[in-house]
């Protein structure tokens, strides 16, 4: 309906293959970006950024590194919380052995080294598919976990067995530690979120995003028209891996402040999936859709008793959060195995060619 | 009786302007700056427009465009390389294919050359093809893809003026003898090689190129005989075109999708004309089939199209509705009953309550924007349709969604434009004032004439018709009759002059007029005046089966045949309703008024092509149909009110077989006949 | 030299130097192996009738034992909850297959697996909201299970066995001989084979898919229920256990998807390598590698040998 | 039956010398022998049509050409290389490409990205590149989506363009694929069963691309197909096997005669 696209034709290769080719779109991308940069931080509360916003965005960028792997390349994954983890615990080390190093480059040095741990675990992935793959994430999630705990190295030898997250600046601000202000790692956060998003799309919708999904669709085609699965596979691990680790550095260093290893843990795999399932397979606006919806569920459910005047425990929230999340993870595996992004979709069909139906 | 009528305001203004510059065919000066030809206007666009878009064509998935400088090279390119393959001045070069920049530079490149480019309708089969090249003994033929070589090599042995085929598209060309065949763009690296020896002999022939040369020649379709060339000058055409540029206000801003035939003289006008008068930029689609989305994407603002094409879009735009939900069908139907009511209104400028005017801006975010998006018509400024009668339902429906969607009336022999509507005049039933430039009388018969800058130069090799059509003094007869609305000084069109005729008090008789009157209502199929020479007029009706026969299951009405239907009481009440209102209109009409149908009978059977009654393209065959149903025409003239009768009708297996039926004859109510009383 | 003398000599000291402690991780190590087993067999089970990844099938085991702790909790007698445990199995059969597999039926083999692991939510949410979140007891005595222990003392040494173990290891057996029963001579278990091999032609002799969907993964139910028995007695009764139950995919990797022996063997082959692991080499690596033994081992499987111990070679075909 | 240096066509296209060479191959699977001891050459610029009944080992010698199977005995010689064991990436970089018999379409993909997928092997600009997508990459990208344009112009599939593949009729879903091995400008170009499951029209269709590919792209193409009236009219040379053994081998007119080929196939066709 708010879409007139009559007159907006394409007179080159780059307008036509663009990533919002729809002016329309255009126009909305830079509405919501502005409302993030500028609106959110102007009038957002400190409890609305601090734990809805912050965490929202970390997960997006996780999801998206899952979604990468699994939605793009047809790759299962259950290893994402401990990617995250290598994430956390590197730029720990980095900010504890290097303590002037610009704790923003730290997180996104981290990265590297969750890829690289990735890559490993992606080895197997050359030769078994599907379940087996299942497994062997399995594999690196609880060994991964299992390091964690034991190589105090990791941790610097604390007692508790924690990482605790120093202040520290960047250009005189101090973004990470408990000095830090809301708005401040908001906009550290978004700023590199934006910035992966941007990079992810870029990569998807080019060469490297095409090879991953041939062969997610048909890996044999794929090999016979000259993809090597070696390549394909390995950097995809890398990049997903990636994404998840700089996710997590996030998590620890510019949300929770301080972090244990059951923030890493299996559960913490599941909901990232989860994330990825309900936002739709192989889509970016899909992954923010699934982390907002996972991320705020049981707020909301938190909050529905509070505005009825019941009093429910905390621990019965939780439950029925477990409930309603895999009761909707199986609706829609069931309705709309796409999940919240084919629905958008639809909807903005829809709304291309209104009046018609169709 | 030599009547000039030109009552509305511009078109007396335009005329008398028009007049006081002498003499039309001689006297006339070219226009500022010695544009005097199409080439030369090239020229001044490539210097003028030089980085704006000039042809857009969808290939290889995206709007490929050129600008005018580009054009300006390109066209002579293929000048100078037409000109080494041996192009003489006056030759005939015939242009084959659909409309592609490339072909349409083509015709510009001929004029360059002092050559004469005719453009041949790309779906005429070869025998029609061999008529037309062999008529005006083309030398060259610029031919778009193998199957437009193919057409013209199958007829090869019967032109003997044929030397050089071109060829646009190269697919499948490879195996070819090319010794008298070469690549268009093989052509224009021939003449960009040879730019030092060609360029002077090009500059020589456009030197002869003037006000007066040849600028196209179009062979019309003809129902009758074989197919004319008319010359047309470029007096012919540019005069046309900057009249009716100025009238429309158009300019080099904006855009129009090239999609009807290129041997059609309108776009020439558009596509050629207008286009290189004001600059402004044309867009060929992908493919024919792809039309439809290009237009959506293009978005034109200067759009043209037969009636047919409006009627086809208005039925595809209900049937996709009908699968939309309740609620959304519901909105549709109101907001469209809305636009029924106002938008035409609003579109004239015409007062509307403020309470009218916000539920029409409601309807245009709801409904209203996003149709005219959908079809590609929300930026259309001015649109035309002409060729033929256009549905006064369907003309409505597009003016009430906001597109300025007019009507003219035009000729190949006239450059298109004999009478046009002005914005804030547009009526469904008339073809509009005379357009700016343009003269019109009518004859003693009925019959219009016209002269304008426009005019024709002459049938190519055919004096006698161009004598029978264009007397002396360039008044040309345009073989339809019509007569001006006295009201409103607009030029209604009725028929064909000769088969216009007279009632028996010598008011005319023109059956056809009120036959497309009647077809207007979705409810009749066919209709079949009577009256020639008598006191009164009859019809024979069929109703439209899908629609009638939808109307009667949402009214319960049962029925097994056409015959059961077409007798019911209840379908020839609503005939009858529609035989008045149309009565009621003929009252109106003071040229018109004694057609008014007195009787009429709803026909037991459809009138059918297997039975002779009408032609293979549903023309009726009116002689057939006297001598097979006298029976009932004598009824119709005779008073009875009910008669039976019995037909022979062939079985779609080819068996033969008859029908009986009665038939309930019905009176009609006639109105007092206003322009007698006045 | 010493890290290498304890990875390749002292273990093998220490085994030899104590007998008897040897022997008694080797019986702990087929006591778990077997439960592992246990959970491999009712995957198994609905992998081979219906090609379902059952993720779920570990909080399965951990479901049906808090359903019976619960049901005891809330006063029924301990046998009529271990009847209604079975019953409340066969309505998640039936409702599992009624509202989701029927709805889920052509769709790639991957999505149904994400459906198991929101299936598992599902019933993790269902089971702490019914029966509260803390951790339970089983009811092993009220069940009538056998409690204390007996001592031998072999090689001079001391060897425990938990008669509840002889017990999980008694009723493992007893359950796979009857499924190997219920398989290959009655009526409903040869359809159930049949589906394994061609949906066509189970078809063909009548049985409806549906029925078989819900008979097996009532079949898997019982088997979780048992397993759920043995393991909480051996432990609490608590969603942690879930963790435990993961385990039973290593197995799976190692015995292949649809062989019952190979789910047992693979079973205990994790059983006896975990604890043996542990205890002996455990300690080079600061201890607690359990937690992801048997996934190196099935990764390291993989690599050589994808098809599992008991699978055929897969050859691909374009 | 051998030729040296080419020979014409009956319709005076001249054929060139061996592109590729296969000398007594044998293909096993475990116990099974898929391929028994079969020679074949075929030659630059010619259609060359393998037929057989079900199970004759006519996709086994694709997917052998291809290397995606490795034979156990025999040799290869591919523009007068001999082949080592090669993966079948590696056959796609030497100008093999193929479709298949059950269509292989990357079918959560757009037409336009997966015949864009096609060139894979001929876009090389590197990961940084990709990541901005500007300059050298987009540039890239924008090169080789000009030339697949070329292809979905040639095979007339402009309308479907931007639809994803997975929702396209099957004979539409076959042209794609022959436009995503067209983009890769193979030298030798494998086409299983390409009309398989077409109607008539379809089949037509086709055929007038196939051998418009071979005419204006001069690519050498070997293809199984079922129907025998088409690989008479498309087909240069004709080598039926039967049973993994190679009964007959020749021009379109020879194989027909041929009592072995009539007894084995088409006296049951």
């Amino acid at each position: 309906m708010f879409y007139r696209e009559a007159g907006q034709y394409k007179t080159s290769y780059k307008a036509d293959s663009a990533i919002f080719p729809i002016l329309q779109d255009r126009i909305a991308i830079w509405f919501y970006l502005a409302v993030a940069f500028i609106a959110v931080p102007l009038f957002g509360s400190e409890f609305f950024i601090n734990s809805m916003m912050i965490p929202f965005l970390i997960f997006s960028l996780a999801a998206i590194g899952l979604n990468i792997l699994t939605g793009y390349t047809g790759q299962i994954s259950l290893g994402s919380g401990a990617f995250m983890g290598v994430g956390a615990y590197s730029t720990y080390k980095l900010v504890t052995i290097f303590p002037d190093m610009n704790v923003i480059l730290a997180i996104l040095l981290s990265g590297f080294f969750a890829a690289f741990i990735g890559m490993i675990f992606g080895l197997p992935s050359l030769r078994i598919k599907g379940f087996y793959l299942v497994v062997t994430t399995l594999a690196a999630q609880f060994f991964l976990e299992w390091a964690f705990i034991r190589i105090p190295w990791l941790y610097n030898y604390n007692d508790s067995g924690a990482i605790e997250v120093p202040n520290r600046r960047v250009f005189d601000i101090v973004v990470s530690g408990s000095e830090a202000s809301a708005t401040t790692r908001y906009l550290v956060v978004l700023s590199i979120v934006v910035g992966l998003t941007w990079v992810a799309s870029n990569l998807i919708h080019g060469r490297i995003g095409r090879s991953w999904m041939m062969i997610r669709d048909m890996d044999i085609a794929a090999e016979l028209i000259g993809v090597r699965p070696l390549v394909a596979k390995l950097s995809v691990f890398a990049v997903s891996s990636f994404y998840c680790g700089v996710a997590g550095a996030m998590m620890v260093f510019l949300w929770l402040g301080a972090a244990e290893v059951e923030s890493f843990d299996v559960n913490q795999s599941f909901l990232i999936l989860f994330m990825v399932i309900l936002g739709g397979l192989g889509s970016l606006i899909g992954s923010f859709m699934g982390a907002g919806f996972i991320w705020m569920l049981p707020i909301v459910i938190r909050a529905i008793p509070k505005i009825l005047g019941l009093d429910i425990n905390a621990s019965t929230v939780e439950h029925i959060n477990f409930m309603i999340v895999g009761a909707l993870i199986l609706v829609f595996l069931i309705v709309e195995p796409h999940g919240l992004a084919r629905i958008w979709a639809i909807a903005k069909q829809k709304l291309r060619v209104w009046p018609f139906p169709y | 009786m030599r009547v000039r009528v030109g009552v509305s305001q511009q078109g007396c203004l335009a005329t008398l302007r028009w007049r006081s510059g002498g003499n039309i065919l001689t006297s006339r000066i070219a226009p500022t700056g010695g544009l005097d030809s199409i080439p030369k206007l090239l020229a001044r666009n490539a210097r003028e427009f030089g980085d704006r878009p000039a042809s857009r064509e969808k290939e290889f998935g995206i709007w490929q465009s050129w600008t005018w400088a580009e054009v300006a090279e390109e066209v002579n390119a293929l000048a100078m390389g037409l000109l080494a393959l041996g192009l003489n001045a006056n030759d005939h070069v015939a242009i084959i294919g659909r409309n592609r920049p490339a072909l349409y530079w083509s015709m510009v490149s001929i004029q360059s050359c002092g050559a004469v480019p005719v453009p041949i309708y790309q779906d005429s089969v070869a025998e029609e093809m061999a008529y037309v090249l062999d008529h005006c003994s083309a030398r060259f033929v610029i031919a778009e893809d193998q199957e437009q070589v193919d057409k013209v090599l199958e007829v090869q042995e019967r032109l003997p003026a044929l030397e050089q085929i071109i060829y646009y598209d190269k697919r499948g060309m490879r195996k070819y003898d090319h010794t008298a065949m070469n690549a268009y763009r093989d052509v224009q690296e021939e003449g960009r090689a040879g730019h030092y020896r060609l360029e002077p002999i090009l500059q020589e022939r456009l030197k002869s190129v003037n006000y007066d040369s040849t600028c196209v020649m179009l062979y019309t379709s003809g129902t009758t005989g074989r197919p004319k060339g008319v010359v047309l000058s470029n007096r012919n055409i540019i005069e046309a075109s900057r009249t009716s540029a100025e009238f429309d206000h158009l300019n080099a801003g904006d855009s129009v999708l090239a999609y009807l035939p290129m041997a059609w003289v309108g776009d020439f006008i558009f596509s050629i004309g207008q286009c290189y008068w004001t600059g402004f930029c044309v867009s060929c689609p992908e493919s024919p089939e792809t039309m439809q989305e290009d237009l959506r994407e293009i978005g034109p603002s200067y759009f043209f199209a037969p009636p047919r094409f409006f009627e086809g879009l208005l039925t595809a735009v209900m049937i996709r509705m009908e699968d939309a939900g309740p609620m959304k069908r519901r909105m549709f139907s109101y907001f469209m009953a809305h636009a029924k009511k106002v938008g035409g209104r609003l579109l004239d400028g015409k007062p509307v309550s403020l309470i009218d005017r916000l539920k029409y801006a409601l309807g245009n975010i709801l409904v209203y924007g996003p149709l005219r998006n959908r079809l590609g018509m929300s930026r259309v400024r001015v649109g035309y349709t002409a060729g033929e009668a256009i549905g006064p339902e369907i003309f409505e429906f597009y003016r009430s969604l906001g597109i300025n969607l007019k009507q003219l009336y035009g000729q190949t022999e006239a450059s298109v434009y004999i009478t046009v509507q002005p914005d804030g005049e547009v009526r469904p039933d008339t073809v509009g004032v005379p357009a700016p430039g343009v003269e019109i009388r009518i004859g003693e018969t009925g019959e219009v004439f016209y002269r304008s800058a426009g005019t024709f130069v002459e049938y190519y090799k055919n004096p006698e018709s161009t004598k029978s059509t264009k007397d002396p003094e360039g008044w040309v007869a345009t073989g339809d009759a019509g007569f001006f609305d006295e009201e409103t000084g607009h030029l209604k069109i009725i028929d064909r002059a000769k088969d216009v005729g007279k009632m028996a008090d010598g008011s005319l008789f023109a059956p056809k007029y009120v036959e497309n009157k009647l077809k207007f209502y979705a409810n009749i199929l066919e209709a079949v005046l009577f009256g020639a020479e008598t006191d009164k007029c009859t019809a024979f009706i069929n109703i439209d089966m899908s629609s009638v026969g939808n109307w009667a299951e949402r009214n319960n009405i049962g029925y097994s045949s056409y015959q059961e239907l077409a007798g019911h009481p209840k379908v020839l009440d609503a005939i009858q309703a529609h035989v008045e209102e149309v009565n009621a209109s003929l009252a109106n009409d003071p040229m018109l008024n004694g057609c008014q149908i007195h009787r009429f009978l709803i026909l037991h059977k459809e009138l059918d092509a297997d039975d002779g009654e009408m032609t293979r393209t549903r023309k009726v065959r009116r002689r057939i149909i006297d001598e097979k149903y006298a029976d009932l025409i004598a009824a119709l003239a005779d008073g009875s009110t009910e008669i039976s009768t019995t037909t022979e009708v062939t079985y779609e297996d080819g068996r033969k077989g008859s029908i009986s039926a009665t038939l309930e004859i019905r009176d009609a109510k006639v109105f007092p006949r206003r322009a007698e009383a006045a | 030299m010493d890290f290498l003398y304890s990875l390749f000599v002292g273990p093998f000291v220490d085994m030899f130097s104590t007998p008897d402690f040897l022997l008694q991780v080797l019986w702990e190590g087929f006591v778990t192996g077997t439960l592992y087993s246990l959970i491999a067999l009712g995957f198994v089970l609905i992998f081979k009738a219906s090609g379902v990844f059952n993720f779920a099938q570990g909080i399965m085991v951990v479901f049906s034992a808090l359903t019976l702790v619960g049901l005891y909790q809330a006063g029924v007698p301990a046998y009529l909850a271990l009847l209604l445990a079975v019953g409340v199995m066969a309505l998640l059969a039936i409702g599992v297959e009624r509202l989701v597999l029927r709805h889920m039926v052509n769709q790639p083999d991957i999505i149904l697996f994400m459906a198991t692991i929101g299936l598992s939510y599902f019933l993790i949410g269902l089971g702490e909201f019914i029966f509260g979140g803390e951790t339970k007891s089983m009811i092993t005595e009220q069940l009538g299970l056998p409690t204390g222990s007996t001592t031998f003392a072999p090689f001079g040494g001391v060897l425990i066995l938990q008669h509840i173990d002889i017990a999980a290891v008694v009723i493992a057996a007893v359950l796979v001989a009857g499924l190997a029963f219920f398989f290959s001579k009655t009526r409903i278990g040869r359809a159930l084979r049949a589906v394994a091999d061609d949906h066509q032609a189970a078809l063909s002799v009548g049985i409806s898919l549906n029925q078989i969907w819900a008979i097996v993964w009532f079949a898997a139910g019982i088997v979780a229920l048992a397993t759920g028995i043995m393991w909480g007695a051996r432990s609490d009764v608590s969603f942690a256990l879930q963790i435990v139950a993961l385990k039973a995919l290593p197995v799976l990797i190692l015995g292949g998807f649809t062989s019952i022996p190979g789910a047992i063997v693979g079973g205990l082959i994790i059983g006896f390598g975990e604890k043996l692991f542990e205890v002996y080499w455990g300690g080079l690596l600061g201890g607690g590698v359990e937690g992801w033994f048997a996934y190196v081992i099935a990764l390291i499987f993989l690599l050589f040998r994808p098809q599992g111990l008991f699978g055929d070679k897969i050859i691909e075909r374009v | 039956m051998s030729f040296d240096v080419g020979y014409t066509t009956a319709d005076g296209r001249t054929i060139g010398g061996v592109l590729m060479e296969m000398k007594n191959i044998t293909l096993r699977f475990g116990g099974v022998t898929a391929i028994k001891n079969i020679s074949l050459d075929i030659r630059e610029g010619e259609i060359r049509a393998i037929i057989g009944p079900n199970g004759a080992g006519k996709t086994s010698m694709l997917n052998v050409i291809n290397g995606f199977y490795h034979p156990q005995e025999g040799e290869i010689i591919f523009r007068g290389e001999h082949r080592k064991r090669m993966r079948p990436y590696q056959a796609a970089k030497q100008g093999i490409s193929r479709t298949f018999q059950n269509v292989a379409l990357f079918s959560g993909m757009t037409t336009l990205d997966n015949i864009m997928a096609g060139r894979q092997l001929k876009m090389h600009k590197n990961f940084l590149w990709q990541m901005l997508r500007y300059g050298p990459a987009l540039n890239e990208e924008i090169e080789h989506r000009r030339k697949v344009e070329e292809i979905i112009d040639f095979l007339e599939i402009q309308a479907i363009r931007k639809t994803p593949v997975g929702s396209l009729p099957y004979g539409l879903q076959k042209r794609v694929e022959l436009a995503r091995a067209l983009a890769a400008e193979p030298s030798l170009l494998l086409l299983d069963e390409p009309m398989a499951g077409m109607n008539v029209e379809e089949k037509e269709d086709m055929s007038r691309f196939i051998l418009d590919v071979n005419d204006e792209f001069g690519t050498t193409i070997a293809l199984i197909e079922h129907d025998m009236g088409v690989v008479m009219d498309l087909a240069d040379r004709v080598v039926v096997l039967d049973y993994g053994k190679k009964i007959a081998d020749g021009t379109p007119n020879e194989v027909q005669k041929n009592q072995d080929v009539i007894d084995a196939y088409l006296g049951v066709a």
